[in-house]
Protein backbone atom coordinates (compact mmCIF):
# COMPACT_ATOMS: atom_id res chain seq x y z
CA UNK A 1 0.00 0.00 0.00
CA UNK A 2 1.22 3.54 -1.13
CA UNK A 3 0.16 6.68 -1.40
CA UNK A 4 2.33 9.67 -3.36
CA UNK A 5 1.41 13.29 -3.55
CA UNK A 6 3.45 14.76 -5.70
CA UNK A 7 3.25 18.22 -8.26
CA UNK A 8 5.73 17.18 -10.87
CA UNK A 9 4.29 15.09 -13.91
CA UNK A 10 4.35 11.38 -13.62
CA UNK A 11 4.62 8.25 -15.83
CA UNK A 12 1.84 6.59 -15.38
CA UNK A 13 3.15 3.33 -17.48
CA UNK A 14 6.34 2.94 -15.39
CA UNK A 15 4.29 3.06 -12.13
CA UNK A 16 1.67 0.25 -13.70
CA UNK A 17 4.84 -1.58 -15.08
CA UNK A 18 6.53 -1.24 -10.81
CA UNK A 19 3.04 -2.02 -9.40
CA UNK A 20 2.98 -5.05 -11.07
CA UNK A 21 6.38 -6.11 -11.19
CA UNK A 22 6.66 -9.84 -9.69
CA UNK A 23 3.22 -10.36 -8.29
CA UNK A 24 2.10 -13.38 -10.30
CA UNK A 25 0.67 -14.10 -7.13
CA UNK A 26 -2.11 -11.63 -7.85
CA UNK A 27 -3.61 -12.42 -11.15
CA UNK A 28 -5.80 -9.00 -12.16
CA UNK A 29 -4.35 -5.54 -12.31
CA UNK A 30 -6.97 -2.60 -12.64
CA UNK A 31 -5.48 0.90 -12.87
CA UNK A 32 -7.37 4.02 -13.42
CA UNK A 33 -5.62 7.40 -14.68
CA UNK A 34 -7.05 11.02 -14.33
CA UNK A 35 -6.24 12.80 -17.44
CA UNK A 36 -6.71 17.07 -17.82
CA UNK A 37 -9.37 16.92 -20.13
CA UNK A 38 -9.60 19.77 -22.90
CA UNK A 39 -12.09 19.55 -25.78
CA UNK A 40 -13.05 22.20 -28.66
CA UNK A 41 -16.24 22.85 -26.89
CA UNK A 42 -14.92 22.82 -23.47
CA UNK A 43 -11.23 24.24 -23.84
CA UNK A 44 -9.55 24.48 -20.87
CA UNK A 45 -5.72 25.67 -20.98
CA UNK A 46 -5.07 25.10 -17.29
CA UNK A 47 -5.75 22.88 -14.43
CA UNK A 48 -4.38 23.98 -11.06
CA UNK A 49 -5.02 21.44 -7.99
CA UNK A 50 -4.55 22.87 -4.43
CA UNK A 51 -4.40 19.89 -2.06
CA UNK A 52 -3.87 19.93 2.15
CA UNK A 53 -1.16 17.48 1.93
CA UNK A 54 -1.91 16.36 5.70
CA UNK A 55 -5.43 15.81 5.18
CA UNK A 56 -5.24 13.66 1.67
CA UNK A 57 -2.61 11.54 3.13
CA UNK A 58 -5.02 10.70 6.06
CA UNK A 59 -8.18 10.37 3.77
CA UNK A 60 -6.11 8.19 0.69
CA UNK A 61 -5.42 5.95 3.48
CA UNK A 62 -8.76 5.50 5.17
CA UNK A 63 -9.91 4.89 1.87
CA UNK A 64 -7.25 2.31 0.90
CA UNK A 65 -7.75 0.54 4.35
CA UNK A 66 -11.59 0.28 3.58
CA UNK A 67 -11.05 -0.73 0.40
CA UNK A 68 -8.37 -3.28 0.64
CA UNK A 69 -11.03 -5.16 3.49
CA UNK A 70 -13.83 -4.57 1.33
CA UNK A 71 -12.33 -7.05 -1.07
CA UNK A 72 -9.41 -8.51 -0.23
CA UNK A 73 -6.90 -6.56 -2.47
CA UNK A 74 -3.33 -7.81 -2.79
CA UNK A 75 -2.24 -3.89 -2.91
CA UNK A 76 -3.13 -0.56 -3.67
CA UNK A 77 -1.25 2.27 -4.68
CA UNK A 78 -2.90 5.65 -5.41
CA UNK A 79 -0.58 8.83 -7.06
CA UNK A 80 -2.04 12.53 -6.98
CA UNK A 81 -0.87 15.62 -8.13
CA UNK A 82 -1.39 19.21 -7.29
CA UNK A 83 0.27 22.19 -8.76
CA UNK A 84 -0.23 23.39 -12.39
CA UNK A 85 -1.19 21.07 -15.30
CA UNK A 86 -1.41 20.98 -18.82
CA UNK A 87 -4.05 19.47 -20.81
CA UNK A 88 -3.55 15.84 -21.62
CA UNK A 89 -1.23 15.18 -18.65
CA UNK A 90 -2.19 12.45 -16.30
CA UNK A 91 -3.67 13.98 -12.13
CA UNK A 92 -4.09 10.94 -10.83
CA UNK A 93 -3.79 6.87 -10.80
CA UNK A 94 -5.15 4.27 -8.78
CA UNK A 95 -3.87 1.31 -8.91
CA UNK A 96 -5.06 -2.16 -7.66
CA UNK A 97 -4.17 -5.78 -7.63
CA UNK A 98 -6.29 -8.64 -6.62
CA UNK A 99 -6.52 -12.40 -7.29
CA UNK A 100 -9.70 -11.81 -9.43
CA UNK A 101 -10.75 -9.40 -11.70
CA UNK A 102 -14.42 -8.52 -10.52
CA UNK A 103 -12.29 -7.20 -6.82
CA UNK A 104 -10.11 -5.44 -8.44
CA UNK A 105 -12.46 -3.86 -10.74
CA UNK A 106 -14.42 -2.88 -7.28
CA UNK A 107 -11.90 -1.92 -5.50
CA UNK A 108 -10.39 0.95 -8.16
CA UNK A 109 -14.42 2.08 -8.42
CA UNK A 110 -14.83 2.42 -4.81
CA UNK A 111 -11.30 4.05 -4.72
CA UNK A 112 -12.38 6.39 -7.15
CA UNK A 113 -15.94 7.10 -5.89
CA UNK A 114 -14.30 8.29 -2.40
CA UNK A 115 -11.15 9.97 -4.43
CA UNK A 116 -13.92 12.25 -6.16
CA UNK A 117 -15.36 13.35 -2.61
CA UNK A 118 -13.66 12.65 0.03
CA UNK A 119 -9.50 13.31 -0.73
CA UNK A 120 -8.78 17.14 0.02
CA UNK A 121 -8.09 18.45 -3.44
CA UNK A 122 -9.91 21.41 -5.44
CA UNK A 123 -9.71 21.68 -8.96
CA UNK A 124 -9.70 25.13 -10.61
CA UNK A 125 -9.83 25.25 -14.68
CA UNK A 126 -8.35 28.49 -16.90
CA UNK A 127 -10.76 28.93 -19.74
CA UNK A 128 -10.66 31.56 -22.17
CA UNK A 129 -13.51 32.66 -20.20
CA UNK A 130 -11.59 33.30 -17.09
CA UNK A 131 -10.40 30.81 -14.35
CA UNK A 132 -13.21 28.87 -12.55
CA UNK A 133 -13.03 26.98 -9.55
CA UNK A 134 -14.71 22.90 -10.30
CA UNK A 135 -17.88 22.52 -8.36
CA UNK A 136 -18.74 19.26 -6.39
CA UNK A 137 -21.45 17.25 -8.46
CA UNK A 138 -24.61 15.32 -6.61
CA UNK A 139 -23.71 12.67 -9.20
CA UNK A 140 -20.69 12.22 -7.22
CA UNK A 141 -22.12 12.45 -3.81
CA UNK A 142 -24.26 9.76 -5.18
CA UNK A 143 -21.58 7.46 -6.76
CA UNK A 144 -20.05 7.91 -3.28
CA UNK A 145 -23.03 6.66 -1.52
CA UNK A 146 -22.84 3.62 -3.46
CA UNK A 147 -20.31 2.21 -1.43
CA UNK A 148 -21.97 2.91 2.37
CA UNK A 149 -22.70 -0.11 4.05
CA UNK B 1 -5.99 28.00 16.88
CA UNK B 2 -4.81 27.85 13.83
CA UNK B 3 -6.76 28.36 10.87
CA UNK B 4 -6.48 26.85 7.09
CA UNK B 5 -8.84 28.24 4.38
CA UNK B 6 -8.56 26.38 1.33
CA UNK B 7 -9.62 27.03 -2.17
CA UNK B 8 -12.19 29.92 -3.06
CA UNK B 9 -12.24 30.41 0.66
CA UNK B 10 -9.09 30.77 0.48
CA UNK B 11 -9.12 33.37 -2.18
CA UNK B 12 -12.23 35.08 -1.43
CA UNK B 13 -10.72 35.69 2.35
CA UNK B 14 -7.04 36.48 1.28
CA UNK B 15 -5.55 34.75 3.04
CA UNK B 16 -4.40 30.68 3.33
CA UNK B 17 -4.25 30.77 7.41
CA UNK B 18 -4.44 33.05 10.46
CA UNK B 19 -3.72 32.67 14.53
CA UNK B 20 -6.78 33.76 16.18
CA UNK B 21 -7.66 33.86 20.11
CA UNK B 22 -11.02 32.47 20.40
CA UNK B 23 -13.67 34.11 23.51
CA UNK B 24 -14.85 31.02 25.78
CA UNK B 25 -18.60 31.27 23.97
CA UNK B 26 -17.01 29.95 20.68
CA UNK B 27 -17.20 25.96 20.96
CA UNK B 28 -18.24 24.37 18.10
CA UNK B 29 -16.89 24.56 14.28
CA UNK B 30 -20.54 26.68 14.18
CA UNK B 31 -19.65 28.77 16.56
CA UNK B 32 -16.12 29.07 14.81
CA UNK B 33 -17.76 30.48 11.61
CA UNK B 34 -20.24 32.35 13.17
CA UNK B 35 -17.52 34.22 15.12
CA UNK B 36 -15.53 34.56 11.50
CA UNK B 37 -18.44 36.30 9.66
CA UNK B 38 -19.41 38.81 12.42
CA UNK B 39 -15.76 40.11 12.42
CA UNK B 40 -15.66 41.03 9.25
CA UNK B 41 -17.82 41.13 6.20
CA UNK B 42 -15.54 39.40 3.96
CA UNK B 43 -16.22 36.89 5.97
CA UNK B 44 -19.32 37.41 6.18
CA UNK B 45 -20.27 36.88 2.48
CA UNK B 46 -17.72 33.99 1.77
CA UNK B 47 -19.79 31.89 4.65
CA UNK B 48 -22.95 32.99 3.68
CA UNK B 49 -23.96 29.18 3.10
CA UNK B 50 -22.61 27.78 6.07
CA UNK B 51 -23.47 23.76 4.65
CA UNK B 52 -21.05 24.56 1.96
CA UNK B 53 -17.95 24.60 4.54
CA UNK B 54 -16.75 21.37 4.82
CA UNK B 55 -14.23 20.97 8.51
CA UNK B 56 -11.27 19.29 9.47
CA UNK B 57 -9.86 19.35 12.96
CA UNK B 58 -6.20 18.51 13.70
CA UNK B 59 -6.65 16.23 9.85
CA UNK B 60 -10.16 15.16 10.89
CA UNK B 61 -12.87 15.70 8.60
CA UNK B 62 -15.58 16.38 11.62
CA UNK B 63 -19.14 17.84 11.70
CA UNK B 64 -20.19 21.74 12.26
CA UNK B 65 -21.65 20.45 15.55
CA UNK B 66 -17.91 19.39 16.76
CA UNK B 67 -16.37 20.98 19.63
CA UNK B 68 -13.46 22.54 18.98
CA UNK B 69 -11.90 21.52 22.40
CA UNK B 70 -8.22 20.10 22.55
CA UNK B 71 -7.88 20.66 18.69
CA UNK B 72 -4.67 23.39 17.54
CA UNK B 73 -5.62 23.44 14.02
CA UNK B 74 -8.98 23.50 12.20
CA UNK B 75 -9.50 23.58 8.72
CA UNK B 76 -12.43 25.50 6.92
CA UNK B 77 -12.75 24.63 2.86
CA UNK B 78 -15.38 24.01 0.21
CA UNK B 79 -16.63 20.71 -1.06
CA UNK B 80 -13.76 18.69 -2.28
CA UNK B 81 -13.26 17.77 -5.81
CA UNK B 82 -10.19 15.45 -5.97
CA UNK B 83 -9.43 12.52 -8.72
CA UNK C 1 -9.95 0.99 -31.45
CA UNK C 2 -6.86 -1.79 -31.92
CA UNK C 3 -7.29 -5.68 -31.46
CA UNK C 4 -3.62 -7.19 -31.00
CA UNK C 5 -2.65 -10.63 -30.84
CA UNK C 6 0.88 -12.28 -30.13
CA UNK C 7 3.02 -14.95 -28.81
CA UNK C 8 5.98 -12.05 -27.38
CA UNK C 9 5.74 -10.80 -24.19
CA UNK C 10 4.28 -6.85 -24.22
CA UNK C 11 5.18 -4.01 -21.95
CA UNK C 12 1.90 -3.46 -19.96
CA UNK C 13 3.03 0.36 -19.29
CA UNK C 14 4.32 1.34 -22.82
CA UNK C 15 0.89 0.05 -23.99
CA UNK C 16 -0.63 2.73 -21.32
CA UNK C 17 1.49 5.09 -22.47
CA UNK C 18 0.52 4.79 -26.05
CA UNK C 19 -2.66 4.62 -25.60
CA UNK C 20 -3.19 7.59 -23.42
CA UNK C 21 -0.39 9.87 -25.21
CA UNK C 22 -1.92 13.55 -26.26
CA UNK C 23 -5.84 12.37 -25.37
CA UNK C 24 -6.52 15.48 -23.66
CA UNK C 25 -10.00 15.04 -25.36
CA UNK C 26 -10.80 11.99 -22.83
CA UNK C 27 -10.19 12.40 -19.07
CA UNK C 28 -9.86 8.73 -17.78
CA UNK C 29 -8.53 5.86 -18.99
CA UNK C 30 -8.95 2.58 -17.19
CA UNK C 31 -6.51 -0.39 -17.65
CA UNK C 32 -7.08 -4.24 -17.05
CA UNK C 33 -4.10 -6.53 -17.21
CA UNK C 34 -4.66 -9.86 -16.33
CA UNK C 35 -1.04 -11.83 -15.10
CA UNK C 36 -0.08 -15.19 -15.58
CA UNK C 37 -1.08 -16.25 -11.69
CA UNK C 38 0.75 -18.72 -9.43
CA UNK C 39 0.47 -19.20 -5.29
CA UNK C 40 2.27 -21.37 -3.33
CA UNK C 41 -1.04 -23.23 -2.31
CA UNK C 42 -1.96 -23.72 -6.22
CA UNK C 43 1.80 -23.38 -8.34
CA UNK C 44 2.15 -22.93 -11.43
CA UNK C 45 5.37 -23.30 -13.58
CA UNK C 46 4.04 -22.54 -17.05
CA UNK C 47 0.38 -21.32 -18.68
CA UNK C 48 0.05 -22.10 -22.68
CA UNK C 49 -2.70 -20.37 -23.97
CA UNK C 50 -4.25 -21.94 -27.79
CA UNK C 51 -6.10 -19.42 -29.75
CA UNK C 52 -8.14 -19.55 -33.28
CA UNK C 53 -6.92 -16.07 -34.44
CA UNK C 54 -9.44 -15.62 -37.01
CA UNK C 55 -12.32 -16.33 -35.12
CA UNK C 56 -10.73 -14.09 -32.14
CA UNK C 57 -10.07 -11.26 -34.18
CA UNK C 58 -14.01 -11.36 -35.13
CA UNK C 59 -15.17 -11.99 -32.06
CA UNK C 60 -13.11 -9.08 -30.09
CA UNK C 61 -14.10 -6.63 -32.71
CA UNK C 62 -18.08 -7.20 -31.99
CA UNK C 63 -17.66 -7.35 -27.91
CA UNK C 64 -15.33 -3.90 -28.49
CA UNK C 65 -17.97 -2.15 -31.30
CA UNK C 66 -21.01 -3.52 -28.86
CA UNK C 67 -19.11 -1.72 -25.93
CA UNK C 68 -18.13 1.08 -27.21
CA UNK C 69 -21.62 1.85 -28.64
CA UNK C 70 -22.89 0.97 -25.38
CA UNK C 71 -20.83 3.09 -22.73
CA UNK C 72 -19.69 5.97 -25.88
CA UNK C 73 -15.93 5.30 -25.39
CA UNK C 74 -13.50 7.22 -27.18
CA UNK C 75 -11.07 4.43 -28.04
CA UNK C 76 -10.25 1.01 -26.60
CA UNK C 77 -7.44 -1.27 -27.05
CA UNK C 78 -7.52 -5.42 -26.60
CA UNK C 79 -4.05 -6.74 -26.17
CA UNK C 80 -4.38 -10.55 -25.82
CA UNK C 81 -1.32 -12.77 -26.11
CA UNK C 82 -1.29 -16.93 -26.86
CA UNK C 83 1.54 -19.50 -27.09
CA UNK C 84 3.85 -20.43 -23.36
CA UNK C 85 3.92 -17.71 -20.91
CA UNK C 86 5.84 -17.68 -17.45
CA UNK C 87 4.10 -16.78 -13.88
CA UNK C 88 3.95 -13.07 -13.71
CA UNK C 89 4.05 -12.11 -16.91
CA UNK C 90 1.11 -10.54 -18.53
CA UNK C 91 -1.28 -12.30 -20.20
CA UNK C 92 -3.79 -9.84 -21.84
CA UNK C 93 -4.45 -5.97 -21.62
CA UNK C 94 -8.13 -3.80 -22.11
CA UNK C 95 -7.92 -0.42 -22.44
CA UNK C 96 -10.32 2.27 -22.55
CA UNK C 97 -10.55 5.79 -22.67
CA UNK C 98 -13.81 7.66 -21.92
CA UNK C 99 -15.07 11.24 -21.18
CA UNK C 100 -16.47 9.54 -17.88
CA UNK C 101 -14.34 7.17 -15.32
CA UNK C 102 -18.14 5.18 -14.70
CA UNK C 103 -17.83 4.51 -18.78
CA UNK C 104 -14.66 3.77 -18.18
CA UNK C 105 -14.87 1.06 -15.88
CA UNK C 106 -18.21 -0.45 -16.92
CA UNK C 107 -16.85 -0.48 -20.86
CA UNK C 108 -13.52 -2.30 -18.92
CA UNK C 109 -15.27 -4.82 -17.25
CA UNK C 110 -17.79 -5.26 -19.69
CA UNK C 111 -14.67 -6.40 -22.16
CA UNK C 112 -13.33 -8.62 -19.74
CA UNK C 113 -16.64 -10.47 -19.35
CA UNK C 114 -16.83 -11.04 -22.69
CA UNK C 115 -13.33 -11.81 -23.28
CA UNK C 116 -13.60 -14.74 -20.61
CA UNK C 117 -16.35 -16.52 -21.96
CA UNK C 118 -16.59 -15.23 -25.78
CA UNK C 119 -12.93 -14.83 -27.32
CA UNK C 120 -11.41 -18.19 -28.70
CA UNK C 121 -8.52 -18.81 -26.44
CA UNK C 122 -8.16 -21.52 -24.19
CA UNK C 123 -5.40 -22.23 -21.10
CA UNK C 124 -3.73 -25.26 -20.07
CA UNK C 125 -1.65 -24.77 -16.89
CA UNK C 126 1.28 -26.87 -16.01
CA UNK C 127 1.28 -27.97 -12.29
CA UNK C 128 3.47 -30.28 -10.04
CA UNK C 129 0.50 -32.35 -10.58
CA UNK C 130 0.77 -32.54 -14.20
CA UNK C 131 -0.90 -30.46 -17.34
CA UNK C 132 -4.42 -29.31 -17.08
CA UNK C 133 -6.76 -27.38 -19.01
CA UNK C 134 -8.76 -24.70 -16.77
CA UNK C 135 -12.03 -25.39 -17.20
CA UNK C 136 -14.93 -22.50 -17.90
CA UNK C 137 -16.94 -21.59 -14.73
CA UNK C 138 -20.61 -20.68 -14.18
CA UNK C 139 -19.36 -17.54 -12.42
CA UNK C 140 -18.09 -16.48 -15.85
CA UNK C 141 -21.24 -17.17 -17.81
CA UNK C 142 -23.17 -15.44 -15.01
CA UNK C 143 -20.61 -12.22 -15.21
CA UNK C 144 -21.43 -12.01 -19.06
CA UNK C 145 -25.01 -12.59 -18.63
CA UNK C 146 -24.81 -9.24 -16.67
CA UNK C 147 -24.53 -7.47 -19.89
CA UNK C 148 -27.43 -8.79 -21.82
CA UNK C 149 -30.05 -6.39 -22.78
CA UNK D 1 -15.18 -29.63 -45.81
CA UNK D 2 -12.41 -28.45 -43.31
CA UNK D 3 -12.70 -29.25 -39.89
CA UNK D 4 -10.63 -27.19 -37.06
CA UNK D 5 -10.42 -28.64 -33.91
CA UNK D 6 -8.87 -26.85 -30.46
CA UNK D 7 -7.82 -27.34 -26.97
CA UNK D 8 -8.72 -30.95 -25.10
CA UNK D 9 -10.77 -31.78 -28.22
CA UNK D 10 -7.66 -31.75 -30.56
CA UNK D 11 -5.89 -32.99 -28.06
CA UNK D 12 -7.94 -36.33 -27.83
CA UNK D 13 -8.57 -36.74 -31.50
CA UNK D 14 -4.58 -35.43 -31.77
CA UNK D 15 -5.66 -33.78 -34.95
CA UNK D 16 -5.98 -30.03 -35.38
CA UNK D 17 -7.81 -30.20 -38.45
CA UNK D 18 -8.84 -32.40 -41.78
CA UNK D 19 -10.75 -32.35 -44.71
CA UNK D 20 -14.20 -34.51 -45.16
CA UNK D 21 -16.46 -35.34 -47.54
CA UNK D 22 -19.58 -35.19 -45.72
CA UNK D 23 -22.79 -37.32 -46.86
CA UNK D 24 -25.80 -35.71 -47.74
CA UNK D 25 -27.57 -36.81 -44.40
CA UNK D 26 -25.03 -34.88 -42.68
CA UNK D 27 -27.40 -31.50 -42.65
CA UNK D 28 -26.61 -29.44 -39.21
CA UNK D 29 -23.23 -28.82 -36.45
CA UNK D 30 -25.00 -31.57 -34.60
CA UNK D 31 -25.54 -33.94 -37.38
CA UNK D 32 -21.58 -33.59 -37.80
CA UNK D 33 -20.66 -34.78 -34.34
CA UNK D 34 -22.96 -37.75 -34.67
CA UNK D 35 -21.00 -38.48 -38.06
CA UNK D 36 -17.49 -38.19 -36.64
CA UNK D 37 -18.80 -40.02 -33.25
CA UNK D 38 -20.10 -42.90 -35.26
CA UNK D 39 -16.54 -43.06 -37.49
CA UNK D 40 -14.06 -43.33 -34.52
CA UNK D 41 -14.17 -44.18 -30.50
CA UNK D 42 -11.90 -41.76 -29.82
CA UNK D 43 -14.34 -39.29 -31.57
CA UNK D 44 -17.09 -41.01 -29.89
CA UNK D 45 -15.37 -40.56 -26.35
CA UNK D 46 -14.74 -36.97 -26.74
CA UNK D 47 -17.96 -35.56 -28.02
CA UNK D 48 -19.98 -37.91 -25.21
CA UNK D 49 -21.02 -34.84 -23.66
CA UNK D 50 -22.00 -32.89 -26.79
CA UNK D 51 -23.40 -29.91 -24.76
CA UNK D 52 -19.65 -29.24 -23.90
CA UNK D 53 -18.90 -28.73 -27.78
CA UNK D 54 -18.74 -25.01 -28.97
CA UNK D 55 -19.26 -24.62 -32.96
CA UNK D 56 -18.26 -21.94 -35.48
CA UNK D 57 -18.96 -21.82 -39.17
CA UNK D 58 -16.42 -19.78 -41.18
CA UNK D 59 -15.68 -17.76 -37.93
CA UNK D 60 -19.19 -17.59 -36.66
CA UNK D 61 -20.37 -18.64 -33.63
CA UNK D 62 -23.28 -21.09 -34.23
CA UNK D 63 -25.24 -23.38 -32.30
CA UNK D 64 -25.40 -27.00 -33.07
CA UNK D 65 -28.51 -26.68 -34.90
CA UNK D 66 -27.16 -24.17 -37.42
CA UNK D 67 -26.80 -26.27 -40.90
CA UNK D 68 -23.90 -26.65 -42.31
CA UNK D 69 -24.81 -25.35 -46.42
CA UNK D 70 -22.69 -22.87 -47.79
CA UNK D 71 -19.96 -23.18 -44.94
CA UNK D 72 -16.16 -24.03 -45.68
CA UNK D 73 -15.09 -24.21 -42.46
CA UNK D 74 -16.45 -25.34 -39.12
CA UNK D 75 -14.35 -25.02 -35.67
CA UNK D 76 -15.40 -27.48 -32.72
CA UNK D 77 -13.84 -26.71 -29.48
CA UNK D 78 -14.29 -26.51 -25.67
CA UNK D 79 -15.90 -23.24 -23.58
CA UNK D 80 -13.77 -20.82 -24.08
CA UNK D 81 -11.28 -19.71 -20.89
CA UNK D 82 -9.13 -16.27 -22.73
CA UNK D 83 -9.15 -13.04 -20.45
Amino acid sequence: MAIRLLEALFDPGAESNAFIAGRGDAGAAVTFTGIVRSRPDDPVSRLTLECYPELAERQIGDMIAAATERFDLLDVTVIHRYGPMAPGEPIMQVMVLSAHRDAAFEGARMLMDYLKTDAPFWKKEETPEGARWVEATAEDDEARSRWEA
Amino acid sequence: MKILYFAWLRERLNRSEEDIDLPADVVTVSDLIAHLSARDEAFAMAFEKPNRIRAAIDTRIVSHDTPLAGGTTVALFPPMTGG
